[in-house]
């Protein structure tokens, strides 16, 4: 599920950040208006927790596979949304900078597929309306599933927007989708019921822990309702415009799956599609091609710069040799002064 | 569970080598996040097919690994959770994409092929430069970093956090989860049985270490917004730095350096 | 009267309504008391220590430190005046090396950084760790995390310094350390611990703690030697008081 | 040689290349020793433990349970004859009530409900808290905790008890309580400890530990009393030894 920094642009890294800084500026200035001091340390403890507790694998009755825990839902049930949501950053930070899953570039990305949607569609709309009767074994199992399930539907979904609109895949959009949703469902579907274990039993040891269970006095419904139905309305409106950009130009799962098996050797479609995400990448493209008129080919690649990186690399590899030399040679006269 | 072991092994490897006392490690790190973002910027710019480029910007690690006396074996293990993913998404460019290019050594070379060996080359490059930042930058330099860029004190905090408790946690988690095997042999996972309180034990204990953190914060006048983290300033030698670098990637992405080589030699 | 002191008077906390911890409790401490909190487990001694720099508030009763009273708006001075060593140093100790936790509370006091790496310096010597300065908090063992959170108690030169617990954790020799500093610190400090040996060796005054009351309040030869009292509040006598070498 | 008994030969073992922690140790266990494992902070007590139960894995040398080297492929079988009490009983204890944290152990072994049952009664009569079995485990107190991880280990019915640091956090009453549980059980028991006065209390064999080999391995009367050797290792004497009556 995270991006990485080589499947996106500078133009949908941009746009990714964008997006994300806004819905994180908007957390800081709520948690900000709870006027809690405590929730900052709080969230760096429970980001710590969600690191930790995403590293234990849990066996899946029935099958031989395992599991893991979804948590942007279960940060935000406990923190609420706002501060579930920028807690979720600091995770996914430390994921891309001390193990390399997911990228710094592609940051603005990932907190959009999963934080995002996690924490503001899961908790702030799914989780929090199940919970407005105040919780119980089943309303909780509930809104984990299925926030889990529609969330990470569209965080798989955005995955393969932003991966096309990068122009770097040939696979068709249609194709790709039908290769993320499905495996993403059964995950969500896991995760959820991972999460909704987790939730039961803080619901049992300190029901007082759970936000937004019974929010209908606890927070005041007409701030809020106005704000979720903009929040809705928005995310809808991002990804249907989104969908409707990618499927105008683009075959479904079921043609591209038909041309396969029909072993069509020119796979029009395909080649329409690349052409496409090629136009798109051209128009957001920040840097242009060379700027130098001397260079051979407008595809950037050429004989002459193939063995041109091949006699830097020796040249590169040679004087690393030599340094090393110099270096032991230097040690060992250290040491035997 | 070996897994949660070598998450805190690779994390506390991580903080050695950025505690080092080298040269790269003593510039500012302000100077190496921006280099780094321009870096990735400027790679990921590349178009699909335009392999040359993107193999020419591997001057950058591959000079700085031998300055930082990094070693590449230990970067390139982070690739395993990358690489496959890139791979997966690359690896049909061929099939679709038979266009041919060009000609190497009587070998045709189609588009499809191109664009699948530029992007794992950038797969490869990304991850090389995340990690030359890391392991050369502490955390709390990161963090002194990102408040210089004005990042909310909130955020800049809680990262640092985050990074501090990881490996107490991680310890607990592991500790758990010895518990839980030594008293049930031969399981690989958890049985959904102890899915929730296992994990429910750990964060309630996690809420209440963070409430007693809270206090010894307050113990010692930490205040709500005050950030975190006490850099130094910018000395010359850093915006040098940052110049020569920043200078130097961009000709790397404006001119077809590569290329004049080749031609150089043929 | 001197200038370092703490007084209480009539003092009561619940956590729970109903479920009483402390009641109505009164008790002056002064500027050279070695204080030793005992008392069997849940008898509220932390929640006692809590009480004095503001983590729980008073329901009732008033506390007051060099004359000011333990109030939400006062509570940014009672606690520059005061060290509070956790039970758990790994709450305590929350950045990343030694000298940034050390630094910490010193920085936030708003002191130059060249004023505050000499009180560092002097803190990590006064705990005979100055070799761990940059070491990563998470790597050190359980007795060098205790001796670090003590060390970022004593760079904030407190006038007071309450310990829960300190010498949990600690092998013999960090032990006999631990008391060491704490004989060496002049002012008043107030220790709650089970290690009735170790309250011995470093106070001058014990507060024996039962049902939210003090039950007595004396020398340690007086209450430490009284056997009937001990036993009668769940505790036992110090175990070097029970001289093994005679049976 | 009887039944129960542990063999250990040429044990090397390190966390990071070039530092060892444990250095070629040899030593065997039989079916009645109480053995105390003592030793400085960091001398690798927790370590040995550890390795006897395949938590981690030793880099030369062999160790044989009743037979049966420890092996990634003989785990299960070691592990289901040994009881392993952590230092911190927090993380020992993952069940929601006490009576399924105590019961997972038997129903894991494949037992019938009835025999699961009746082993964790008896192992809650042993240690005196029948009535927490129903209590959730994240509202037991710290000594409660460290009782009832006890008696998860004891409703194994294990041939062998390993315990690390028993006795920490509890009070006086709690400690000695923990002492004669300990004494009860019959077979070979290991207890790493810094509580000298607990494992003189509790065992009848003693060995010392520093710089990863064994530098004593005697009875607590030659071991524990000599002065001399204790402080060479970073230790002291039992505080009951000390005498303080004669002061
Ligand atoms: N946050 C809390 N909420 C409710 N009850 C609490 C809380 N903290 C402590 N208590 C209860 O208050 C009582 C006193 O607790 P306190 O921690 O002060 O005891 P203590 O004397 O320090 O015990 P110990 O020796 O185990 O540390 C105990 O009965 C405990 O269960
Ligand atoms: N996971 C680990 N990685 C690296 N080094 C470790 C690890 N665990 C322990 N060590 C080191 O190994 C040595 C032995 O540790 P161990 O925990 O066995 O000591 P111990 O005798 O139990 O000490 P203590 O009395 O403090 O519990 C110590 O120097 C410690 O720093
Ligand atoms: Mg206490
Ligand atoms: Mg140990």
């Amino acid at each position: 599920m995270h991006m990485a920094d080589a499947l996106i642009t500078p133009a949908t890294a941009g746009v990714m950040f964008a997006a994300s800084g806004i819905a994180a500026g908007y957390s800081i200035y709520k948690v900000r208006r709870e006027h809690s001091p405590e929730k900052v340390p709080v969230m760096g403890v429970m980001g710590a927790f969600v690191f930790a507790a995403q590293m234990i694998n849990f066996t899946i009755p029935g099958t031989g596979s395992s599991g893991h825990l979804c948590g942007g839902l279960l940060l935000s049930a406990v923190l609420g949304p706002w501060a579930g949501f920028l807690t979720m950053i600091g995770v996914l930070l430390v994921q891309c900078l001390f193990f390399a899953d997911g990228g710094l570039l592609a940051l603005g990305c990932n907190i959009w597929n999963m934080a995002f949607y996690g924490c503001f569609v899961g908790a702030l709309l799914i989780w929090r309306n199940v919970m407005k009767k105040g919780a119980s074994k089943g309303r909780i199992t509930l809104a984990s599933v299925l926030g889990c399930v529609v969330t990470l539907q569209m965080g798989a979904f955005s995955v393969c927007v932003e991966t096309y609109l990068s122009g770097i895949s040939a696979l068709p959009f249609g194709a790709f989708l039908t290769a993320m949703l499905p495996i993403h469902l059964a995950i969500g579907l896991v995760e959820g019921l991972i999460s909704a274990a987790v939730l039961c039993f803080i619901h049992e040891a300190r029901p007082e822990l759970l936000w937004g269970v019974g929010s209908g006095e606890q927070a005041p419904a007409r701030l809020s309702f106005g704000k979720t139905l903009a929040i809705l309305a928005v995310a809808a409106a991002a990804t249907g415009g989104l969908l409707s950009l990618a499927a105008s130009s683009l075959p479904d799962g079921l043609e591209w799956a038909l041309e396969r098996v029909a072993g069509t050797a020119e796979l029009p479609a395909a080649g329409s599609a690349y052409e496409a995400a090629g136009k798109i990448q051209n128009a957001t493209a920040v840097l242009p091609d060379y700027a130098i008129p001397g260079s051979e080919s407008a595809a950037g690649t050429t004989v002459s710069g193939l063995a041109g990186a091949l006699i830097t690399a020796v040249i590169l590899i040679g004087v690393a040799l030599a340094l090393h030399f110099f270096r032991r040679r230097k040690a060992g006269s250290v040491e035997a002064g | 569970m070996s897994k949660i072991g070598n998450a805190a092994r690779s994390i506390s490897r991580l903080d050695e080598l950025a505690r080092r006392d080298t040269w790269l490690n003593r510039v500012h790190p302000l100077s190496k996040l921006l280099v780094t973002l321009l870096y990735l910027v400027l790679v990921v710019s590349w178009k699909p097919r335009q392999l040359t480029g993107v193999l020419g910007m591997a001057v950058y690690p591959f000079v700085l690994f031998e300055i930082g006396d990094l070693s590449f074996g230990k970067a390139l293990y982070r690739l395993k959770i990358v690489l496959p993913v890139v791979c997966l998404v690359g690896i049909l460019n061929p099939f679709f994409d038979r266009e041919p290019v060009l000609t190497v050594f009587g070998v045709t070379v189609t588009g499809g092929v191109l664009t699948m060996l530029s992007l794992m080359a950038k797969g490869v490059l990304t991850v090389l430069s995340t990690y030359l930042l890391i392991a050369t930058t502490t955390v709390e330099s990161i963090c002194s970093a990102l408040s210089m860029l004005h990042l909310p004190g909130i955020i800049v905090t809680e990262f640092l956090l985050i990074c501090r408790y990881v490996s107490v946690l991680l310890g607990e988690a592991d500790r758990m989860w010895q518990a839980y095997s030594l008293r049930s042999p031969g399981q690989r996972g958890v049985a959904h049985g102890a899915w929730g309180s296992m994990l429910g034990q750990l964060l309630l204990r996690s809420m209440d270490r963070a409430k007693a953190l809270y206090q010894s914060m307050c113990m010692r006048g930490f205040g709500e917004d005050r950030p975190f983290a006490y850099g130094r300033g910018l000395t010359g030698r850093d915006v040098l730095y940052l110049v020569l670098f920043a200078a130097a990637l961009i000709t790397l992405r404006i001119f077809p350096v590569l290329e004049l080589v080749g031609k150089l030699f043929s | 009267m001197s200038h370092i002191h703490i007084d209480i008077t009539g003092l009561s906390f619940a956590y729970e309504p109903g479920h009483m911890v402390l009641d109505d409790l009164s008790v002056s401490f002064h500027e050279h008391d070695s204080v030793g909190v005992i008392g069997a487990n849940g008898t509220g001694k932390s929640t006692f220590l809590k009480l004095m720099v503001g983590l729980e508030m008073a329901s009732s009763g008033s506390i007051r430190v060099e004359e000011i009273p333990v109030q939400k708006k006062t509570l940014s001075r009672v606690r520059e005046k005061i060290g509070y060593v956790f039970q758990d140093s790994d709450t305590q100790l929350f950045m990343t090396t030694v000298r940034e936790d050390v630094a910490f509370a010193p920085r936030n006091y708003g002191l130059p950084e060249e004023e505050v790496g000499k009180r560092v310096e002097h803190a990590l010597q006064t705990v005979h760790i100055p070799e761990l300065a940059d070491k990563a908090v998470y790597k050190l063992s359980g007795g060098e995390k205790k001796l670090a959170s003590i060390a970022t108690i004593l760079s904030m030169t407190p006038d007071i310094i309450l310990m829960d617990e300190p010498s949990v954790a600690l092998d013999p020799g960090n032990r006999r350390n631990l008391i060491h500093i704490l004989n060496e610190f002049e002012h008043l400090k107030i220790i709650a611990s089970h290690d009735l040996d170790f309250v011995w060796d470093t106070c001058s005054r014990v507060l024996l703690m039962d049902g939210g009351k003090i039950i007595a309040d004396d020398t340690p030869e007086r209450i430490l030697r009284d056997e009937a009292l001990l036993t009668a509040h769940g505790l036992e006598l110090p175990l070097s008081l029970t001289g093994r070498d005679r049976s």
